[in-house]
């Protein structure tokens, strides 16, 4: 697939000396790419110098090879779709939507059934005649994923597009969102500080972070390898232990467990709840006391007193019948991953301890 | 039962409160009503002995009156769409724009309020008579558009600031030049702010006497430049009259325009950032 | 671009502007006498300028001067103003063109004390005075003199009114009257600030009065407002202006049981004047000569008495008997206060030593 | 830092218009005003007219009773409009849509026309005496109160309209958490509802106070003749006493009675306070 | 434990005709209880009823067998904390603390005693000088909730206290929840929409719709014995699929299962996600083809073509491995879940089917 958009070398500092750094990827054809990172770590920002509505002070932004960070917005092959605010509230949804045609001076009939077409596309037909202020959030935000998919842009740019609505409908247009990519062959790249939905709808994830790029890999990789103390924290629940590395020997607490990196010293261990198991008591498993069973659905979250510390464990339905508040269970972890204390990753991968066990 | 004992008293006082309300603000007004169709009240009677509508037959036969009206909307219409012209553009560089001395400008307007009127008019006259201004219509323009200056100004910036800038971003998205942006987008957005404002203007020229008085006079006479002649020289049912006739267009046009004239859009332009 | 110079147009005509102020009735007056005047003169056209009484009046004068000031044409070429206009226009500028009986032939049917104010300025064209009037149902032992009057005031307290002397020339006149009855008979005519150190005794007695006025001393704003108490009933007896009083009881305005009369010694009162502003335009010169001889004929004369209420500006002798005897209640003749700037002075004091009592 | 010059320019070009004419028509004059406040005999620079202002009992006691009139009324008026604020923001009664719908129109009513009726309504013998008899009825037109009655009449709309969308900014989970603390509701006004309204408060105040002190046709016709509101005055001194330079000194101590108060507003919109709602 | 809050019968019936009827439930001493069910079924309603915002129609609201119904607000032993706009953004965190507390009288020191404590207690120590503007949503909470434990309720009342918060501070601040209500012992009515926070905190749910109680239960049975179609479709992700109930038969596509309810006739079969498992092929299971595959983290949702329908399924992260996307794979139900057409459970049971594979 050919490269649509590619960010080359891209900085933007502001006047408070905050701003984004060196910030460097490309999304090819038909990916839908997330940006992901949490409050202020400058995903709006990347995403707005690709829309042409922020200058940046560096760096170059391609799309279809072609630089085009000279032009502004209304020049560039992109579209974008904002969190809030959408829509124009002076305008019917047609009109909303027939804007853009009729600045390019397409003719009534053909203006009448595309839009006729993209709203068949958001199951939104026959609302043409409403306002804005008519519709749910949940519409809004399809009419306005409609309006910039008549520009029929090479790329279309979302910032936190469903973060406004609530878990039901963003799980929902989640979805869709992800139906019309495939179905339109789009070209996407979405801002999300929710990392659920980054990992729910991307081909690729850019976690960000400070203004710098931490990691970009698929949802796989980024959940299972994270690149950094950073990236595990933010993606995915993780407990973290202090432990100790010493030739090849990983110390936790009073386990051990054979270790393939040279590093010596304090690292810190995570390990995903879910990655950690009820055993019957062995040599590699330690006792943990039930502090709190969490229904969450169809798993539960438990958490646990041990000696190395408060953990929390993922169970199914039918595991969670079998645990008793207060109750002192053996477990063991199936996964660990070790970071130094810079919070870079030891062996650059997760330690599979299954076989050890 | 103890609740619905309170909230029968409650009733009484609230519309206890209504009638005060309605007496002191409305009494005046009533009375003049009264006053303008009363043929013979005289003292002490409560209501008139005699309806006649013969001043009213006076004043609409007077041609200087009808054409005071004319003349006066005529005036109104002129000054705010000129102040319209002058003014949103300045509204909308408050809004939108960084500039320098941008607070500077903005409070400026404060000043058409902050100098006694009667001190300002009589200074300006001065000026007039400098740029042969007096009695002509551009004088009397002009002094129309001081008293409008900060209403249209500060009500309109405030509607610009509460478009949303995303809502503008979209349109630029969709391939709309700046100005086209303005013109679709943004203007129409601050509609409701900006007709409130104008409302505001024209009612303003409508009712200013003081300074039409002084610049105005003799050529241009405005309804209220006659209704304080008429105060002066004739007695209060002719006064009623012209009070009517003059309160009537105002009254239309604020029931015309209740569905703007919220107090949010008012109230929002005199809080600035 | 300045105002039009009223200049002979092709057809030969000479147009010229009248400029005056005051009550409808002045109105009214010359919107009889203009056409009457054209019918006669086909050669001048009249443009006939009305400010109504208010504050605007000082406008037209102020416009003159301007006018001469930087040389312009003031497009004015009659104005109706006062005698403190006159005197104003002779001191700031010389504005108005001096007439004698060659320019203006009928000058001589002139009512001789009515032209000492003139200076030879001015046609004195009509006259009125205040008067008292009073309720007769009310007021059974009417006042004939000052003296008669201060004593009724104080017989009767609340039950009489005069207006605000800086705002009407009724209040001014009770004021100047009685301050000028405490002094010797050819006072009026002193324009000397000397004669202020004397004003104390009658301000001594306007002071002694004030207790008894209206409402303890309430002065009502403008000519009218005293008229309006009167016709209201709230007080019995005002000063008014002969010629409101008169056309208000014609109009029905005032009832019939409203009595007006003169007291000895008289209030004040005077003529109204007409000036030929100096535009340098000798044609317009001569057509507004014309019009001001024309005003002192008796057809005029007449209208100023039926539809004005005004005394004429011409001799008595000269009326026709009956209309000399509509003016008996009210022709005890009046006082010139030919004080000049000491008018204002009073009025002044006035307001510092009555009014702020 | 191209940009940026481009939108100074920009802007300054937009603003231009407007203040062009606030230069010419209100600067200008207000200038010359203030120059021939301190302009004496034979154009020199001169103290008296200020010092006549300020020493002469008859202005100082206008001076006063202008302070006094505006105090009381911008007292009453903001007491009043509160209430009703008060009273339209929290009321969903049929009474309180009906105040709603009327309470502007005092704002629409020419001024002479308003002080024409309100003279005709109070006066000795005027409808409210024929109603409860004269001899009940209180000297009203011809005295301070009633001018203060006629400033609360023409100013009410105007606060009231600021306060109510003022006091519709303040969510109800405010106003009910303070209750569900144990406020009463002298409590719940102290404490909430004045503090977080107080700044539109200072914005209806300002607008009032200038509105009051300078007023003319109100005082001029409904007032007594002794202490007079310095607008009269002011406008007594021009055109009756022909004082020019006197009246400019009145017209530009009122201007600095006004600037003084607009501070206080454009001080307090500028300082943007912390304890604004996000 | 003792009953403190009891609710009884309560209606509200607004004069659009919504609202809530028959509301009947009671909480006890140092139990959570939630309101749960979709947007304006009336949660909010029953809340404020108690909190006494609002004056219920009729019923009867007891705490601590005490009627309440007839006092104001802050005469009531209970507390609120509100969705958002909860501090009073006027006061510093220790003023919003202290209100209360003053109104009460309590000393100083004593105040500033407690308020320690209890910023203590929800983690925010030394921010007692800062204005709520300056925190940030999660923040504001905790200090929203101390404000309330502060008045020391004997019943707590939140409306949707996290839901504008973002996911991971929501996940945060409802542990702390539970954390401090264990602690404190206290008695709370909690209101949301999210069905994983109602289920992840409550002792006991109340499940609402419009304006009536669907089902009053402990969070694992809401979810694994829904008492009607609504409930189960709002608790937790269902599949539905449409079956035939025959003489102890119940028929899908082309299974069948053994049914112990009389019922005959259509029926709609609720199969959760995590009940359809990955099998061997075999006469129980049915094929199906997968369409998506959405990585949530610790678990992913397949999403299956079958003939019976579009599937979704949960696996975890282990098994997901092994899925391809496109391939077809073979599945079972490991729980079904059967409704008539009203939406009533059939045997009010689930219908456990692991034993007849
Ligand atoms: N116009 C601006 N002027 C100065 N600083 C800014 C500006 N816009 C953003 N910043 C700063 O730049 C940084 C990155 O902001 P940005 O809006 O890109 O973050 P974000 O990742 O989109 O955050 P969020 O998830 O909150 O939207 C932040 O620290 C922000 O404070
Ligand atoms: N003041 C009111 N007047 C009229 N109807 C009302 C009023 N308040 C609520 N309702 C109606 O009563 C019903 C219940 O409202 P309520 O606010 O209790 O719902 P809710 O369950 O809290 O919803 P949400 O989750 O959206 O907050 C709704 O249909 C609502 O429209
Ligand atoms: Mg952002
Ligand atoms: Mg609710």
């Amino acid at each position: 697939m050919a490269v649509k958009l590619s960010i080359e070398n891209l900085s933007k500092i502001y006047p408070t000396g905050e701003g984004v750094k060196n910030i460097d990827f490309h999304v090819k054809e038909g990916e839908l790419v997330t940006l992901l990172g949490p409050s202020g770590c400058g995903k709006t920002t990347v995403l707005r110098s690709v829309g042409g509505f922020i200058d940046p002070t560096s760096g170059a932004i391609k799309i279809n090879n072609k630089e085009v960070h000279h032009l502004p917005p209304e020049k560039r092959p992109s579209a974008m779709v904002f969190q809030s605010y959408n829509l124009w509230p002076h305008m019917t949804v047609f009109n909303n939507l027939a804007f853009s045609l009729k600045l390019r001076k397409v003719n009534k009939k053909e203006i009448e059934k595309r839009i006729e077409e993209v709203l068949t596309l958001v199951h939104l037909k026959g609302m043409e005649k409403k306002y804005p202020s008519e519709l749910s959030g949940g519409q809004q935000q399809r009419i306005a994923l409609a309006r910039a998919l008549l520009l029929e842009p090479e790329v279309l740019l979302l910032d936190e597009p469903f973060s406004a609505l609530d878990a039901k409908l963003r799980h929902e247009l989640r979805e869709e969102l992800r139906e019309i990519q495939s179905k339109q062959n789009l070209t996407m790249l979405f801002v999300t500080h929710d990392q659920e939905e980054a990992l729910s709808i991307s081909d690729k994830i850019v976690v960000m972070n400070n203004g710098n790029i931490e990691q970009i890999a698929n949802p796989q990789d980024v959940y299972n390898t994270p690149a950094s103390l950073f990236v595990a924290q933010f993606i995915g629940r993780m407990n973290f232990v202090k432990g100790k590395a010493d030739t090849n020997i990983l110390q936790i607490g009073n386990l051990t467990y054979p270790f393939t990196d040279s590093y010596t010293g304090e690292v810190t261990v995570g390990i995903r709840p879910e990655d950690i198991q009820p055993v019957q008591s062995n040599a590699a498993s330690i006792e943990a006391k039930v502090e709190a069973i969490m229904m969450l659905g169809h798993f539960a979250e438990i958490t646990l007193h041990t000696i190395i510390g408060s953990l929390k464990m993922f169970v199914d339905r039918k595991q969670m019948e079998q645990i008793r508040l207060k109750s002192t269970i053996a477990i063991q972890f199936n996964h660990l991953q070790v970071f130094n204390e810079n919070g870079e990753v030891l062996n650059n991968r997760r330690m599979e301890i299954y076989e050890n066990v | 039962m103890w609740y619905f004992r309170t909230l029968g008293e409650r009733k009484i006082i609230e519309f206890i409160f209504l009638c005060i309300f309605m007496l002191f603000f409305f009494g005046p007004l009533l009375n003049l009503l009264l006053l303008a169709f009363a043929g013979e009240w005289q003292y002490p009677d409560v209501l008139p002995k005699v309806w006649s509508l013969e001043w009213w037959s006076f004043v609409l036969q007077d041609e200087s009156i009808v054409k005071s009206m004319w003349l006066s909307f005529l005036i109104a219409t002129i000054v705010t769409l000129i102040s319209l012209i002058i003014c949103i553009p300045a509204a909308y560089a408050f809004a939108r724009i960084q500039f320098p001395l941008r607070r500077f400008f903005l409070f400026s307007f404060l000043l058409t309020n902050a100098f006694p009127k009667m001190g300002l008019y009589v200074a300006i006259a001065v000026l007039f008579y400098q740029m042969n201004l007096m009695n002509t219509f551009t004088g009397i323009i002009l002094i129309h558009i001081i008293n409008t200056l900060m209403f249209m100004t500060w009500i309109p910036s405030a509607a610009f600031e509460n478009v949303h800038k995303s809502q503008e971003e979209a349109a630029r998205d969709a391939g709309a030049s700046p100005l086209r942006v303005f013109w679709h987008i943004t203007l129409p957005m601050a509609k409701p702010g900006i007709i409130v404002a104008s409302i505001f203007t024209f009612l303003s020229s409508l009712n200013e006497a003081e300074g039409t008085f002084l610049v105005g006079v003799p050529n241009y006479q405005t309804m209220p430049v006659i209704m304080y002649s008429i105060i002066a020289d004739y007695p209060s049912t002719a006064g009623a009259v012209f009070s009517v006739i003059l309160t009537l267009p105002t009254l239309i046009l604020l029931f015309a325009a209740r569905r703007f004239v919220g107090a949010d859009a008012f109230a929002s332009g005199f809080k600035m950032k | 671009a300045c105002s039009s110079g009223n200049e002979a147009d092709a057809s030969g005509k000479t147009e010229i502007s009248v400029y005056s102020s005051g009550s409808k009735n002045v109105e009214q007056f010359w919107e009889k006498v203009i056409p009457m005047f054209e019918e006669e003169h086909e050669k001048i056209d009249v443009e006939f300028v009305f400010v109504p009484s208010g504050t605007g009046g000082q406008s037209t004068m102020d416009r003159i001067l301007a006018a001469k000031e930087s040389g312009n044409d003031s497009g004015v070429d009659i104005y109706e103003g006062s005698l403190e206009d006159i005197i104003r226009g002779k001191e700031e500028g010389d504005i108005f063109y001096p007439l004698t009986t060659e320019n203006v032939e009928n000058l001589g049917n002139v009512q001789e004390q009515n032209l000492a104010g003139a200076n030879d300025l001015a046609v004195p064209y009509r006259a009125s005075s205040v008067v008292l009037a009073y309720n007769e149902d009310k007021v059974k032992d009417v006042p004939d003199t000052a003296d008669e009057l201060y004593q009724w005031i104080k017989d009767n307290p609340g039950r009489f009114a005069y207006n605000d002397p800086t705002t009407g020339g009724s209040g001014s006149s009770f004021v100047i009257t009685t301050v000028y009855n405490q002094l010797e008979d050819g006072a009026m005519n002193i324009q000397d600030e000397s004669i202020m150190e004397e004003w104390n005794i009658g301000f001594d007695l306007l002071n002694e009065l004030a207790p008894y006025m209206y409402q303890e001393g309430v002065y009502p704003k403008k000519n009218q407002g005293t008229i309006d108490l009167l016709a209201n009933g709230e007080v019995d007896m005002i000063p008014a202006w002969s010629d409101m009083a008169l056309e208000q009881k014609n109009a029905g305005l005032l009832s019939e049981s409203i009595k007006l009369k003169q007291i000895d010694p008289a209030f004040t009162g005077g003529p109204s004047y007409l000036m030929l502003a100096n535009n340098g335009d000798e044609a317009r010169k001569e057509a507004a000569e014309e019009l001001l001889n024309y005003v002192l004929t008796l057809d005029v004369q007449e209208i100023v008495m039926d539809q004005m209420y005004g005394y004429p500006g011409i001799k008595w002798e000269l009326l026709s008997e009956e209309d000399q005897e509509k003016f008996t209640d009210v022709s005890g003749g009046y006082r010139i206060f030919n004080g000049g700037e000491l008018g204002s002075e009073l009025v002044q004091q006035w307001q510092k030593e009555v009014a702020a009592q | 830092m191209n940009k940026k010059w481009k939108s100074a320019i920009l802007g300054l070009g937009l603003v231009m218009p407007s203040f062009l004419i606030l230069l010419v028509l209100v600067m200008y004059p207000v200038s010359s005003s203030i120059k021939t406040s301190f302009t004496g005999e034979n154009d020199r620079f001169t103290l008296d007219h200020y010092k006549y202002i300020f020493t002469e009992p008859l202005i100082v006691d206008n001076i006063r009773h202008t302070l006094i009139v505006t105090f009381f009324s911008c007292l009453f008026v903001l007491i009043i409009a509160y209430s009703i604020a008060i009273y339209l923001r929290f009321s969903q009664s049929s009474i309180a849509k009906w105040v709603s719908k009327t309470y502007l129109i005092p704002m629409f009513i020419p001024g002479v026309i308003a002080v024409y009726g309100f003279i005709n309504f109070y006066r000795d013998n005027g409808w409210i005496a024929r109603i409860i008899g004269e001899e009940s009825m209180p000297a009203i037109i011809y005295d301070v109160k009633g001018l203060i009655m006629i400033n609360i009449w023409f100013n009410i709309p105007f606060t009231t309209l600021l306060l109510v969308s003022a006091l519709q900014a303040i969510p109800n989970s405010i106003i009910e958490g303070a209750k569900d603390a144990g406020a009463n509701i002298l409590q719940l006004f102290w404490h909430f509802i004045l503090p977080l309204s107080y700044r539109t408060m200072l914005v209806a105040l300002t607008f009032l106070f200038m509105g009051i002190v300078g007023s003319f046709t109100a005082p001029f016709l409904i007032d007594r003749n002794a202490p007079q509101m310095l607008g009269v005055s002011m406008q007594q001194h021009f055109s009756v006493f022909n004082e020019i330079e006197q009246s400019s000194s009145l017209a530009v101590f009122m201007f600095l009675l006004c600037s003084l108060v607009g501070f206080f507003y454009i001080y307090s919109n500028i300082k943007g306070s912390k304890k604004e709602l996000k």
